[in-house]
């Protein structure tokens, strides 16, 4: 069973792929059995790969298999599976969440008219996604890569009738692609010059390749493909709106698993970035301004879903940073328990939006403890463990990337990470008393989810609580002794952990303070800096300044050459026909009328018909006309 | 496949002539017979197309090389006979022509002003587009080529549509830009006859033999020349393409799906075949300038076509943005990059007429292409939104659509020859997004609007062209090699036998 | 001195031009037409003696010289009627006032 | 200088200078008269040529019918004085270059041509030969010929009496 699934692991994206045509020709009118068979697929993806962990775990050596796609002289394409423990745990992370999202969504779509369609486009993603991290090579990434981003812009316009989906879909695929612009122009540029994109050739080839101006170039170009992916700076922007699509796909698609993709691009081609220093010092940076950036704005955000959707971001910034500063092992920790802590978070927050009929604003919640007790402790577990308290999953993986930070010389980020996890604890314990703890309101009648949702809840709740066990540092064989690049280390810093639980107490009891005690007042604090608040609540006015952007530089350069096209280039175009007719209304006049001026033309012609032929060239003249035959 | 490789039989003849014959059939058929007309129609294209698919099936790509040859010497004075082959770059164009005639019926279906010479025309249309891509002949290939124009201009001054400009102006417009064309090419495929006929002393017509006659560069410069402007207005290059959007404008709806289906693609065959194969020298000369135009296609068109409110100037305008790929492509002059321009010109064809086809179906029920007249139209008419998607998708080069493999491969092959001007071209990418999910956001998605609830969705024979479209999109998508296989086969024994090298020049 | 087909052919040539002087110098149509018809039997001569000279025994020269003059005979038939015709327009036979035919 | 020499040059200077006169002539009528003496000379020309029925043909059809048609013709246009019927038109120079341009291509082509003359005697009658001619080498050209005639006639007819009036 084991070997079966590590040597055809290629059935884990098969299965829903069939769920997915299945549904789409079959079963579009028949909403229960599309669910039921939706769930069964990826059920059956899941036992998939918990035999691929076990297979891991027991071998951890790279298993790797491919068929050619297409191929010709100097290109060839293949598709294939790459299960190593990077992938594995990928595989395992994935699929477990679309299951878990899948049940949850039975419940939450209930009643929604394309309940059928939604579950198409679930298994679409399901597929698409176990694609990707199961790729061997960076084609097969790029196109799964297009089909996770094809897949979000289904789900995030999935009520394509609300205008505000449709737009955040629109961003959402449309920024994706700035990015993957330049993460195509790295693949070709290794195409190019190494002859092939197969991950573990490449490894074998780019350590040895000299030219470390152009490595950079490419790794930097490559990196576009997880700004956009993965929501860095600058290319965040769609990912706060795209929680207009329902809330497990945010859960899904906008927390735990296709933002990670960006992640976990950069960590399946570490080979690459490692070659380049400089291009993993910018990474770094990338990543923690993003961290830190995001998490600023979280904390004046009012919709559940938002302060979540910033959160993601920081944390995406965070792996990234991770990722930069070298400390594969700790992003791919961080982006493993980030999975469980995030989808539980987003489960919940879906919880409490359908138990409060689509309300999404904070301060239009409250006192939801009672009323919601399994979704009211789990979120407090996922917040925990977001906030990174002893012993939650987000602890362990936290503290590893400080530490990695930390111990590759990076102060500057270890402190950003430090002023990052503070903020963190603190929008999310401001989210959790003032939305669950804070003064009821009279016209809501919020109840608990059904079982059917709740069950995920717990499930995932009790992942976010033990998950980070296995990457303990005092444990010999641990997370780390799998998933790393170059040489395992195991290390920790109690120094580092103790701060960072401390930083972290203290933001959630400033949270209390403010929210829940309410002894120093939010908005006389959000007065004084007003300017600061403005600018914060508004995002820094990024999406303003895009928009702007798009509205008169792009659209502008469109209008141009619009214009040059209609007076232009058909202008010339007209203009010759204007020309020519008019050059008919001149010339006409030669048409006198007189028979006599035609014929005396005519006679004029012969003449010189008649010069011409005979004496200009004599081998055709009069003399040879002689004879007749 | 053993009975179709039966030697005897010619199936490139009857692939060829059977709309032709169900043309003449028309004729004598009473204008009152709809459906019987149409049926007919249906028939002819529906013989040629299965015909064609298993042509394609059969081709040995062991051997490649042309096959299901045809042979009948026509005028023997000037060396004409009417010769007809495949191989493996026309072949896949012989099957789009197969594949977007029968939608095209299909899609024309509801049309209702003077049925019987419509489809009299439709079906002459089909014949010549189809035998410029089967013959092996020079004279024969313009011959047909001219066949094409003067159906064309008669639709479009019948049937089409009065919008920014009237149809007569698009008629107009197209017609004397085809027929510029082809003065063009008649003038240098005169200057390779004669020419030809000083260096060896045979008068032939013959492509293959034309390609192995050493011209000297100089001739190769200036016959390339010739041709290129032929070929290239017929492909739309950058400054040639104002014909595109307003003809498909003013087209009725089979008409804008031929021509920027299949038409068009006469242009970047004739220039592969034609151009740089007989004349590589002269290609040599000449391709940075095309490069450097092709670039200009993909950006210049892909921005005009996000400030476009018709539906059928966005499509206009993408194909003549698409086209730019292709072109980029024949201009890097190699393996990689011409498989991919071919398999491009098949991808988009289908694209683009599964585009004009749903278009041509919301106009017919609309009676407007106007973007900012519609909004959620996915409410009311789901199965033509996801033919709008579909086409869409693979427009914007979505993988597991038939696009994204020949972009990609152009890509490849053009990125090692001309770095600053692909990754200029790649940038078409993005707004290639932009455009297309603006306009399809626009029209099919946001609130219900009651005035589009009397729409009805696809129905019946309207069904045709979205699965008939959209299958061959997804299958080339997924399984690529299908349609690559055979298009490298072509290309490469070509490459071969003129000499030119395969390799990608590296710049690094 | 012999006569030779050179003389009669210059001769036919002279009274050619002359005859199409008269087709292109004059004004009244029907002068016109008198040229023509001595143009026309200018070709006849040059058939006659191209006959004479290089195939006597083969009349075909003589047959088309029949011909000719047959042609002739239709031509100045149809062109009188058409110049009466314009004349019951115009009442005028001058050619340079039929100008229809320009622009 | 045999007989046929002084014959031929006599007819020679007939014919040109009747031909000049019917293009100087300022009569129209003379003009016409003039063309009837050219006739003359040609069919004369004909009878040299040993080409009997041709100059009888000649005289008939010329000078019986065409001849007679064109006075007809200046009958009915030409209700005024005669005297200045026949004028040249502006452009007489051009067309007199143009003339004199093509007529020394002619000589220059006449003389520098080497014609292959057979030294052959004509036959004694031409009437049956050419008539046998017409009916089996050249009847389809003779067909022909006759349709001309024919539709020249109705052509004539319709184009004076006008067709609505006809039909």
């Amino acid at each position: 069973m084991i070997h079966f699934a590590v040597q055809n692991s290629w059935l884990i994206p098969l299965m829903p792929a069939i769920a997915f045509a299945i549904i789409v020709f079959f079963l579009r009118r028949t909403p229960q059995a599309s669910a039921f068979f939706s769930i069964s697929c990826i059920s059956v993806s899941f036992l998939l790969s918990l035999g691929v962990v076990a297979g891991v775990l027991m071998d951890p050596a790279a298993v790797e298999s491919s068929v050619t796609w297409f191929s010709m002289p100097g290109l060839t394409v293949e598709m294939g599976t790459l299960i190593d423990p990077i992938s594995g745990m990928m595989v395992f992370v994935v699929s477990l969440i679309a299951l878990l999202v899948q049940i949850y969504s039975v419940g939450y779509m209930e009643n929604d008219p394309g309940y059928s369609i939604y579950f198409a486009y679930q298994s679409l993603f399901a597929m698409s996604m176990l694609g990707l991290v199961i790729a061997n090579n960076f084609v097969q990434m790029f196109v799964f890569w297009e089909l996770v981003g094809l897949c979000s812009y289904l789900l995030i316009g999935f009520w394509f009738y609300k205008i505000s989906a449709r737009e955040a879909a629109k961003k959402a695929f449309v920024t994706n692609r700035v990015g993957d612009y330049g993460f195509l122009l790295g693949i070709l540029f290794l195409q190019i010059i190494f002859g092939t994109l197969n991950f573990t050739d490449l490894a074998q080839i780019i350590p040895t390749y000299a030219n470390v101006g152009l490595l950079t170039v490419i790794a930097l170009l490559v990196f576009t493909g997880p700004i956009g992916k993965s929501g860095q700076f600058p290319l965040h922007v769609w990912l706060p709106d795209a929680m207009e699509g329902p809330t497990p796909v945010s859960a899904l698609i906008h927390a735990a698993t296709m933002v990670v993709a960006g992640v976990y691009l950069i960590a399946r081609a570490f080979f690459l970035f490692a070659a380049v220093p400089t291009a993993l010092q910018v990474i770094a940076y990338v990543g923690g301004f993003t961290a830190l950036f995001a998490a600023t704005i979280a904390i004046t955000q009012n919709d559940i879903k938002r302060i979540l959707a910033y959160s993601t971001l920081s944390q995406l910034g965070y792996m990234v940073m991770a990722l930069g500063v070298g400390g594969l092992t700790a992003s791919m920790f961080h982006l493993m328990t980030h999975a469980f802590f995030k989808a539980l978070l987003f489960l919940g927050a879906g919880s409490v939006i359908h138990a409060l009929q689509g309300k999404q604003d904070i301060w239009e919640m409250g006192g939801l403890a009672r009323k919601m007790p399994i979704t009211t402790k789990t979120f407090i577990i996922g917040s925990l463990a977001l906030a990174g308290i002893f012993p939650l999953a987000g602890f362990w993986s936290k503290d590893e990337i400080l530490l990695a930070a930390q111990s590759n010389g990076f102060t500057g980020l270890y402190l950003i990470g430090s002023l990052v996890a503070f903020l963190t604890a603190f929008y999310m314990f401001r989210l959790v008393f003032v939305a669950f703890y804070g003064q009821a309101k009279p016209n809501n009648d919020p109840h608990e989810s059904p079982a059917v949702m709740t069950t995920p809840l717990i499930i995932l709740g009790l992942l976010s609580v033990v998950g980070g066990l296995v990457g303990m540092p005092w444990l010999s064989t641990n997370f780390g002794s799998y998933v790393y690049f170059g040489e395992a280390h195991h290390g920790y810093s109690l120094m580092i952990m103790v701060t960072s639980t401390v930083i972290a107490l203290m933001g959630i009891y400033l949270a209390y303070l403010m929210y829940y005690k309410k002894t120093i007042s939010a908005s006389a604090i959000a007065n004084r800096f007003k300017a600061i608040y403005t600018l914060l609540y508004n995002k820094y006015y990024i999406d303003e300044i895009y928009q702007w952007g798009i509205n008169h530089i792009v659209d502008g350069a469109g209008r141009v050459a619009y214009w040059i096209d209609l007076h232009v280039v058909d202008g010339v175009v007209n203009g010759l026909a204007k020309g020519t007719r008019q050059s008919g209304t001149i010339l006409r006049y030669l048409q006198t009328g007189q028979t006599q001026h035609y014929g005396m033309v005519l006679v004029a012609a012969v003449v010189v018909i008649i010069l011409l032929l005979g004496l200009l060239d004599p081998s055709l003249g009069i003399s040879a006309w002689g004879g007749g035959n | 496949m053993d009975f179709i490789t039966n030697p005897g039989f010619p199936y490139l003849s009857v692939i060829l002539l059977t709309p032709l014959v169900g043309a003449l059939a028309l004729i004598f058929v009473p204008r009152e017979e709809v459906w019987t007309i149409k049926a007919i129609a249906a028939v002819s294209t529906l013989v040629s197309l299965i015909l064609s698919v298993l042509i394609f099936l059969a081709y040995d790509q062991t051997i490649g090389g042309m096959q299901f040859k045809e042979d009948i010497l026509w005028i023997k004075d000037l060396g004409v006979s009417y010769s007809l082959g495949v191989d493996g770059i026309s072949l896949p164009l012989l099957l789009l022509t197969n594949l977007i005639g029968f939608s095209a019926v299909y899609a024309s279906w509801n049309n209702k002003d003077r049925v019987k010479e419509f489809f009299i025309l439709l079906l002459i249309l089909i014949t010549g587009v189809m035998g410029t891509f089967v013959t092996r002949d020079l004279f024969i290939f313009l011959l047909f080529y001219e066949v094409v124009v003067i159906p064309i201009y008669i639709m479009v001054i019948i049937w089409g549509s009065t919008k920014r400009v009237t149809k007569e102006y698009a008629g107009m417009k197209l017609t004397i830009y085809l027929l510029i064309g082809s003065a063009f090419l008649l003038a240098g495929m005169i200057a390779l006859y004669v020419n030809a006929y000083q260096l060896t002393g045979v008068r032939t017509m013959d492509i293959e033999s034309l390609m192995l006659v050493p011209f000297t560069e100089h001739f190769q410069i200036i016959g390339f020349l010739l041709l290129g402007i032929g070929f290239c207005t017929l492909i739309s290059m950058w400054p040639f393409h104002s014909w595109s959007p307003d003809g498909y404008a003013g087209a009725p709806t089979a008409v804008s799906m031929i021509h920027a289906g299949v038409l068009k693609k006469i242009g970047g065959y004739g220039l592969i075949r034609i151009g740089l194969f007989v004349l590589p020298a002269g290609a040599k000369f000449w391709a940075p300038l095309i490069a450097v135009l092709a670039v200009g296609n993909v950006v210049y068109a892909a921005v005009i076509c996000l400030v476009q409110k018709d539906l059928k100037y966005v499509v206009g305008y993408s194909s003549v943005s698409h086209m730019g790929y292709v072109l980029i492509g024949i201009a890097a002059l190699n393996v990689i990059s011409i498989n991919g321009a071919i398999a491009q010109m098949f991808a988009h064809g289908v694209m683009a007429a599964l585009f004009f086809a749903m278009i041509g179906n919301l106009y017919e029920k609309s009676h407007t292409r106007n973007i900012p007249d519609f909004g959620g139209l996915a409410n009311q008419v789901p199965r033509l939104a996801v033919g709008f998607m579909l086409a869409g998708l693979a427009s914007l080069g979505l993988p597991g659509l038939a696009s994204f493999p020949a972009e990609f491969t152009i890509f490849v092959g053009a990125f090692g020859v001309y770095q600053v001007f692909t990754i200029i071209a790649i940038s078409g990418i993005i707004f290639t997004a932009v455009y297309i999910l603006r306009m399809l956001g626009n029209v099919l998605f946001g609130p219900r609007q009651q005035q589009w609830d009397k729409l009805t969705d696809l129905k019946g024979p309207e069904w045709v062209p979205l699965i008939v479209l959209g299958t061959v999109l997804v299958t080339f998508g997924i399984f690529p090699y299908l349609l690559m296989d055979p298009i490298n086969t072509g290309v490469t024994s070509l490459f071969a036998r003129t000499g030119l090298s395969t390799v990608i020049g590296g710049g690094f | 001195m012999t006569i030779t087909l050179n003389h009669y052919l210059l001769l036919a040539g002279m009274l050619f031009c002359i005859g199409l002087y008269g087709a292109l110098a004059k004004q009244n149509a029907i002068s016109i037409l008198m040229g023509i018809e001595l143009m026309l039997n200018a070709c006849v001569i040059n058939l006659v003696a191209f006959n004479r000279f290089m195939a006597p025994n083969h009349l075909v020269g003589h047959a088309f010289g029949l011909f000719v003059i047959a042609l002739a005979a239709a031509e100045v038939a149809v062109g009188l009627a058409l110049v009466l015709t314009v004349y019951r327009d115009l009442l005028s036979v001058n050619i340079q006032d039929f100008d229809w035919l320009k622009w | 200088m045999s007989v046929s020499a002084i014959v031929f040059w006599i007819i020679a200077a007939v014919i040109l200078g009747s031909a000049i006169s019917v293009v100087t002539a300022h009569n129209l009528v003379h003009a016409a008269f003039f063309m009837v003496l050219t006739f003359f000379g040609v069919s004369g020309l004909y009878v040299l040529l040993e080409a009997d029925f041709l100059a009888v043909v000649q005289i008939l059809i010329y000078v019986g019918a065409v001849a007679v048609l064109i006075v007809f013709g200046v009958m009915l246009t030409q209700r005024k004085e005669m005297a200045q019927t026949n004028a040249f038109s502006r452009h007489k120079w051009v067309a007199a270059f143009l003339v004199i341009l093509l007529q020394i291509l002619f000589g220059y082509a006449v003389t520098h041509t080497p014609w292959l003359v057979v030294d052959e005697a004509a036959p004694d009658t031409t009437v049956g030969l050419l008539g046998e001619m017409m009916l089996t080498e050249l009847v389809i050209p003779f067909e022909a010929v006759g349709i001309l005639l024919l539709v020249a006639v109705v052509g004539a007819i319709i184009l004076t009496k006008g067709a609505r009036r006809i039909l």
